[in-house]
């Protein structure tokens, strides 16, 4: 529990966002009827992930912010597309960016990268084939490269539990 | 039974299609290229992720049923959108929306820009409301950095994100009739947006990208110049508008083609988390400017307006009312305005105290909020924007079904898209 | 659909009112629109009085440009190259030429060809005169230089070009291009294109391939001085890759089997030695 | 040997050549007054760069489309490819051969001129479907059908306002129904309704703005003409302005009394200055007509494919059908 002149933040468990957003928008005092942001923020490569929703009462004049934690190793979450079907491109980009998966997510496939774009650009440990310009190998044309193809080749503990999903043996 | 199509993948046609002319021409097979290049036929393609269920549902077709595509490059003037529809005959039967054609990765390269040079990189992001996109990561860095803009400059900033919102409003008015094939509305449009595009440029020193916001302030005064181009500008605008109303609002063919079409009711609207004037459009009165009043806005006399409709042509009358309420603001912003400084006092590379800040800000387009993480250095750690149009995209594929084809684009410029905010 | 009533008139009068009313363009050339003071959209780099350009390469402006569209070199005050940008682009040509020009210290040219080598400039300029300096002649006098040396002398193409006033790149490309000998060779000749296309089509194997052969590296001559190895950057073989040219006939498309027999070939043909006359068979 | 026959085959000959030869310009003008109309009203200026006014810019288009490549795509069906524009242009220019200008300068004077204007101007559906079917392309053969479906079913109450006026005037002929006009009075006092559902329908007819569904670009690229390009595309985009001038001739006949000058001017005068004097007139209505569908253009929406048909078969026929009982009831009891 934390708050600051316009915002109140609590921090949960990932597996129970359904049973604590639900209570939120239901519970006529509280009655945070409007989703206003669902944003996933990684905290290291070492560090776990967070996804952060904000909701918006017309009774209270703040809004509310609700980090829910996830660990790297598995990033299972359960969707919240049955609470607000709002969420649902919001938990396609967490998904897309940072490789979080959404359980009861009736369409987590990429949004922005390509269908079958191998790695999460927007982790803090996201090697771009560019970036291994500053290795030996700078100046030879790093896309042509075939071995950068396959980015999960270069670091394998990149994204194991997601890469397994993606490649459909879950 | 729905037979499973697999969508042959453009790369292997063209590989075939190669071996097929060449062993007709009669030449020797393709060669394995020697070099640098030999590794690239043993690394292969990725496959593609198996389908999901919504996917499975949009790519299976009954019969009687084909896939059109309204590819990226598309005549409507959204950007670049490609809807993927099913269409039975004339009626569309699903529409699955496809993004990513405009993808920057802004948000990325934020993550390694200093705070002053994140206000640039976001000015393209809703290439029609700059000022807007400016205006949310500004309010976010002076929480973070604890400093407080001086009272001139907010409502200088007031001042010009009132000044874009007309401008942003009065063109979807000519996007939405150029889609249905009128094409006198959008030059009024223009018309109005250039005089507010030169009275900005005499201000900020661009016509589009301002890069006029600073971390607490602004970067210029209003200087006598704006005033004047504002003074004429505010002189015709009202006749301006009314004239590019009288030309289509009461035209019973828009109105038949607009009236009834892509009807959105105020829950479902909450739901699918549309926000903005197209919200209001469907009776709900969320208005961020009075639910949650940032800058300036307390001391403003406005009401939130909704309209009954909540479709197309209650969106079209909402944007005119929000056209007339932005012109009545600008008057009180210019009557009340101070004197004083523009800029508060900020070091060159500001480097906040660790800690989170979410700003939100009434854009043309709806609910644009920023969500900022500082740890200390100059960069910020996570720049997080939630694009009003990005998110209000959800309602089209439940509007959709049902519709005839030439529907589909009255009702996707009722909502007014931007995709340079959708891809970010 | 109902019955179209008032509402298209009104939009009839108002579109037919806005044609007579005063229009909206400047017409761009003749009325230029004014920009306001405060534009930032004109680039000028300031110039002082003395003609020079007041930027001092401090490299202010690129570091600060959010999308890097600002690359730049100059000099120090040391006199030192600096840049601000890539190196291949902006960075003090490192060409092996430019460097021997300079007298610095450089790589050895691949087939160097001699430079001190005496040339008989008034016979050269009676030959060109002959031909009346006319550009089309060049092949005439390539043709007539190398009968009477044997090769194309360095200084001799750059009299033609002093001679001609033409361009002497564009001299040296010409013989080069023309089949010509640029490398006093005795014996036959043999190049073998190192190109693009033809190291692609498999140039590479072909050259080792002969050198095993002939037991030479390029820019050698056999031991009996029958044959002479070179490598070009193009034998003018078009597609024909890969490629090679003994004298001045081309042969291509060669399998390495191929280029065997036709070196063989023609080794035992009789060589064009220096002072052989009568134009290549 | 029959002489006179011979002349009138010659007649026919010198006339139809002439008219071909008129249409081109015609063209022209139209295409420029639709761009010069339509950028008025836009507050703009148009084009003024070419020719004083930019007068000669539509004559350049034509030039320009004259001089690009027309490609015929390999799976098209080569001869009717190339047979379609002909056809659509075909239809356009015999039907103005019909078309009263001047007392003396009628082409063809037939006696059954309305008739024999309605059968040609069927003929362009023919060739809009022959066009789309030809190109091998899924959407031009939807925009073929679609454009086919459009004037089929509104050529229907487009024949049955003109069945109301040939009723009250007793008469097929051009001519005479003009000289009918002139002893009693223009067409547009005796039938105003027949009016109202002659322009809807003639719009529709020829594509024009309220109903261009043909090229609507939001989802057919352009209609059956995607696979024309060159001169090919330049008949059809021809045929569409030369039948924009015919529909407005063709109803300023019927109803706004063709060479006749309005009240305060003398009605007709003979001799060459009374053909002169007829076809000034003539062309002076003509063009407020096309000026009345190019302001049109730059007003309205566009209106949808069911809403188009709907008011074809729902409002325009049944109101046709009224209107022509009445106007036969009426020619019953008053003996008109």
């Amino acid at each position: 529990m934390w708050t600051d002149e316009d915002t109140v933040e609590v921090t949960i468990e990932g597996d129970r966002n359904v049973a604590v957003l639900q209570v939120l928008r239901d519970d006529p005092k509280l009655n945070f009827f409007y989703l206003a942001d669902a944003a996933a923020v990684d905290y290291g490569p070492t560090e776990h992930f967070e996804v952060v929703y904000h909701l918006y009462s017309d009774r209270h004049p703040v809004w509310l912010r609700v980090r829910a934690r996830v660990n790297r190793a598995d990033p299972h979450v359960p969707s919240i597309t049955g609470l607000w079907e709002g969420a649902m491109f919001h938990e396609r980009e967490m998904y897309d960016m940072m490789g979080i998966l959404f359980d009861g997510n009736r369409d987590l496939r990429r949004i922005y990268m390509s269908p079958d774009y191998r790695s999460f650009p927007q982790r803090k440990d996201f090697l771009l084939p560019d970036d291994a310009a500053d290795s030996s190998a700078a100046g030879v044309r790093p896309l042509e490269r075939p071995e950068t193809w396959d980015l999960s080749r270069l670091s394998d503990e990149l994204a194991p539990g997601v890469l397994a999903h993606v490649e459909g043996e879950k | 039974m729905t037979s499973e199509v697999k969508i042959p993948d453009p790369l292997d046609l063209d590989r075939d299609e190669e071996a097929r002319l060449r062993r007709v021409a009669g030449m020797a097979p393709e060669r394995a290229p020697a070099g640098e290049y030999a590794g690239f036929e043993s690394v292969g393609l990725p496959e593609r992720p198996p389908q999901t269920e919504r996917e499975r549902e949009v790519y299976s077709l009954e019969e009687g049923e084909m896939l059109v595509n309204m590819g990226p490059q598309h005549p409507s003037t959204h950007g670049v959108m490609r809807l993927v529809v099913k269409v039975r005959g004339e009626v569309v039967t699903d529409v699955d929306p496809v993004l990513g054609y405009l993808h920057r990765g802004i948000e990325k390269l934020c993550e390694e820009a200093t705070y002053t040079t994140v206000l640039t990189y976001v000015d393209p992001m809703d290439y029609l409301s700059s000022m807007h996109n400016e205006h949310a990561p500004a309010i976010a860095f002076e929480k973070l950095f604890g400093v407080t803009a001086p009272k001139r400059a907010e409502y200088i900033r007031a001042l010009v994100v009132e000044l874009n919102r007309v401008f942003s409003h009065s063109l979807m008015m000519g996007f939405l009739a150029l889609d249905m094939g009128g094409i006198t509305p959008i030059l009024y449009g223009f018309i109005n947006r250039d005089e507010i595009v030169d009275m900005l440029s005499a201000i900020s020193g661009q016509r589009m990208l301002f890069n006029f916001f600073r971390v607490g302030g602004v970067n210029f005064d209003a200087n006598d110049e704006f005033f004047s181009r504002l003074g004429t500008w505010r002189g015709h605008v009202l006749k301006n508008v009314e004239m590019s109303e009288r030309v289509i609002t009461d035209n019973e063919v828009f109105r038949s083609r607009t009236i009834g079409m892509g009807t959105l009711s105020g829950r479902d609207a909450i739901a699918l988390g549309v926000s903005g004037p197209n919200l209001r459009a469907s009776g709900v009165p969320f208005d961020i400017r009075k639910a949650h009043p940032y800058s300036i806005y307390p001391e403003l006399e406005f009401e939130v307006i909704t309209q009954p409709g909540g479709d197309s042509n209650a969106r079209y009358l909402q944007r005119i009312a929000e056209i007339k309420q932005s012109i009545n603001l600008i008057d009180q912003i210019v009557d009340k305005m101070p004197h004083g400084a523009v800029q508060a006092q900020v070091p060159g590379i500001i480097r906040p105290k660790p800690g989170r800040a979410y700003a939100a800000v009434e854009s043309p387009r709806g609910l644009y909020s920023v969500y900022a993480i500082s740890d200390g250095g100059p960069n910020p750690y996570r720049f997080r924007m939630r694009d009003p149009s990005f998110v209000s995209l959800q309602a089209i594929p439940k509007l959709m079904p049902g519709r005839l084809i030439a529907d589909t684009m009255a009702v996707m410029a009722s909502f007014d898209p931007v995709m340079g905010g959708v891809d970010k | 659909m109902t019955i179209p009533g008032l509402g298209i008139l009104k939009g009839l009068r108002q579109t037919a009112r806005n044609y007579w009313s005063p229009k909206v363009t400047n017409q761009y050339p003749e009325s230029r629109p004014t920009m306001p003071d405060r534009w930032r959209g004109r680039l000028d780099l300031i110039y002082d009085p003395f003609g020079e350009h007041k930027c001092e390469v401090c490299f202010q402006c690129a570091q600060v440009c959010p999308v890097e569209a600002i690359d730049m070199s100059g000099f120090d005050s040391t006199g030192k190259r600096i840049r601000y940008g890539l190196p291949e682009i902006y960075d003090e040509r490192k060409d092996p030429n430019a460097y021997r020009r300079a007298g610095l210290p450089a790589a050895p040219m691949r087939n160097a060809a001699r430079w001190d080598e005496e040339v008989d400039t008034s016979w050269l300029h009676g030959v060109i005169d002959g031909f009346g300096g006319r550009p089309e002649a060049l092949v005439a006098i390539f043709s007539a230089v190398e009968e009477r040396y044997g090769y194309l002398p360095e200084r001799a193409l750059r009299e033609v070009s002093e001679r001609m006033s033409i361009h002497w790149a564009q001299i040296f490309g010409a013989a080069g291009l023309g089949g010509f000998r640029l490398l006093p060779a005795d014996g036959h000749l043999v190049t073998v294109c190192t190109c693009a296309a033809c190291s692609f089509a498999g140039g590479g194997a072909l050259l080792e391939a002969l050198c095993a052969d002939l037991g030479i590296q390029p820019g050698e001559t056999t031991a009996d001085g029958s044959v002479s190895l070179a490598v070009a950057d193009d034998v003018a073989a078009g597609a024909l890759s890969p490629a090679l040219r003994i004298d001045t006939m081309v042969y291509g498309p060669l399998s390495v089997e191929k280029a065997r027999h036709v070196v063989a070939q023609r080794r035992k043909a009789p060589a064009r030695s220096k002072a052989a006359a009568g134009t290549a068979s | 040997m029959d002489f006179d026959l011979l002349l009138g085959v010659l007649r026919f000959l010198l006339a139809t050549t002439l008219i071909l030869v008129l249409t081109i310009p015609t063209a022209f003008v139209v295409i420029q007054m639709e761009l010069k109309i339509i950028a008025g009203s836009q507050l703009r200026y148009g084009p003024n760069r070419i020719g004083p006014w930019g007068m000669f810019q539509s004559t350049i288009h034509g030039f320009k489309v004259l001089a690009k490549e027309d490609h015929i795509p390999d799976q098209a069906d080569r001869a009717t490819f190339t047979l379609a524009p002909w056809m659509v242009y075909m239809a356009a220019a015999m039907s103005m051969l019909v078309i009263p200008f001047a007392p003396g300068a009628i082409a063809a004077d037939f006696n059954i001129g309305i008739v024999y204007f309605f059968a040609v101007l069927g003929l362009s559906v023919v060739g809009l479907l022959v066009a789309g079917w030809a190109s091998y392309n899924k959407y031009s053969l939807l925009g073929g059908l679609r454009s086919a479906a459009q004037m089929v079913s509104y050529e229907i109450p487009l024949t049955l306002s003109v069945v109301g006026v040939v009723v009250l005037a007793g008469t097929l002929n051009f001519r005479e129904l003009i000289e009918w006009q002139r002893a009693h009075g223009w067409m547009l006092i005796w039938q105003p309704v027949a009016l109202v559902i002659f322009y809807i329908a003639s719009l529709a007819e020829i594509n024009r703005t309220p109903f261009d569904m043909v090229e609507a670009d939001s989802e057919l690229v352009a209609g059956p003409f995607t696979e024309y390009s060159g001169m090919r595309f330049g008949f059809f985009f021809f045929a569409e302005y030369v039948a924009l001038f015919i529909m407005s001739g063709i109803m300023i006949s019927l109803f706004f009394g063709g060479w006749l000058a309005p009240w305060p001017f003398p009605d007709q005068l003979d001799g060459f200055i009374g053909t002169v004097y007829g076809v000034l007139w003539f062309f002076i209505k003509t063009y407020i007509f096309i000026a009345i569908a190019v302001l049109l253009r730059a007003t309205l929406v566009r209106v949808r494919v069911d809403q188009l048909m709907g008011m074809a078969w729902k409002v325009l026929l049944p109101l046709a059908m009224v209107n022509l009982i009445v106007t036969a009831v009426a020619v019953l009891v008053f003996k008109l």
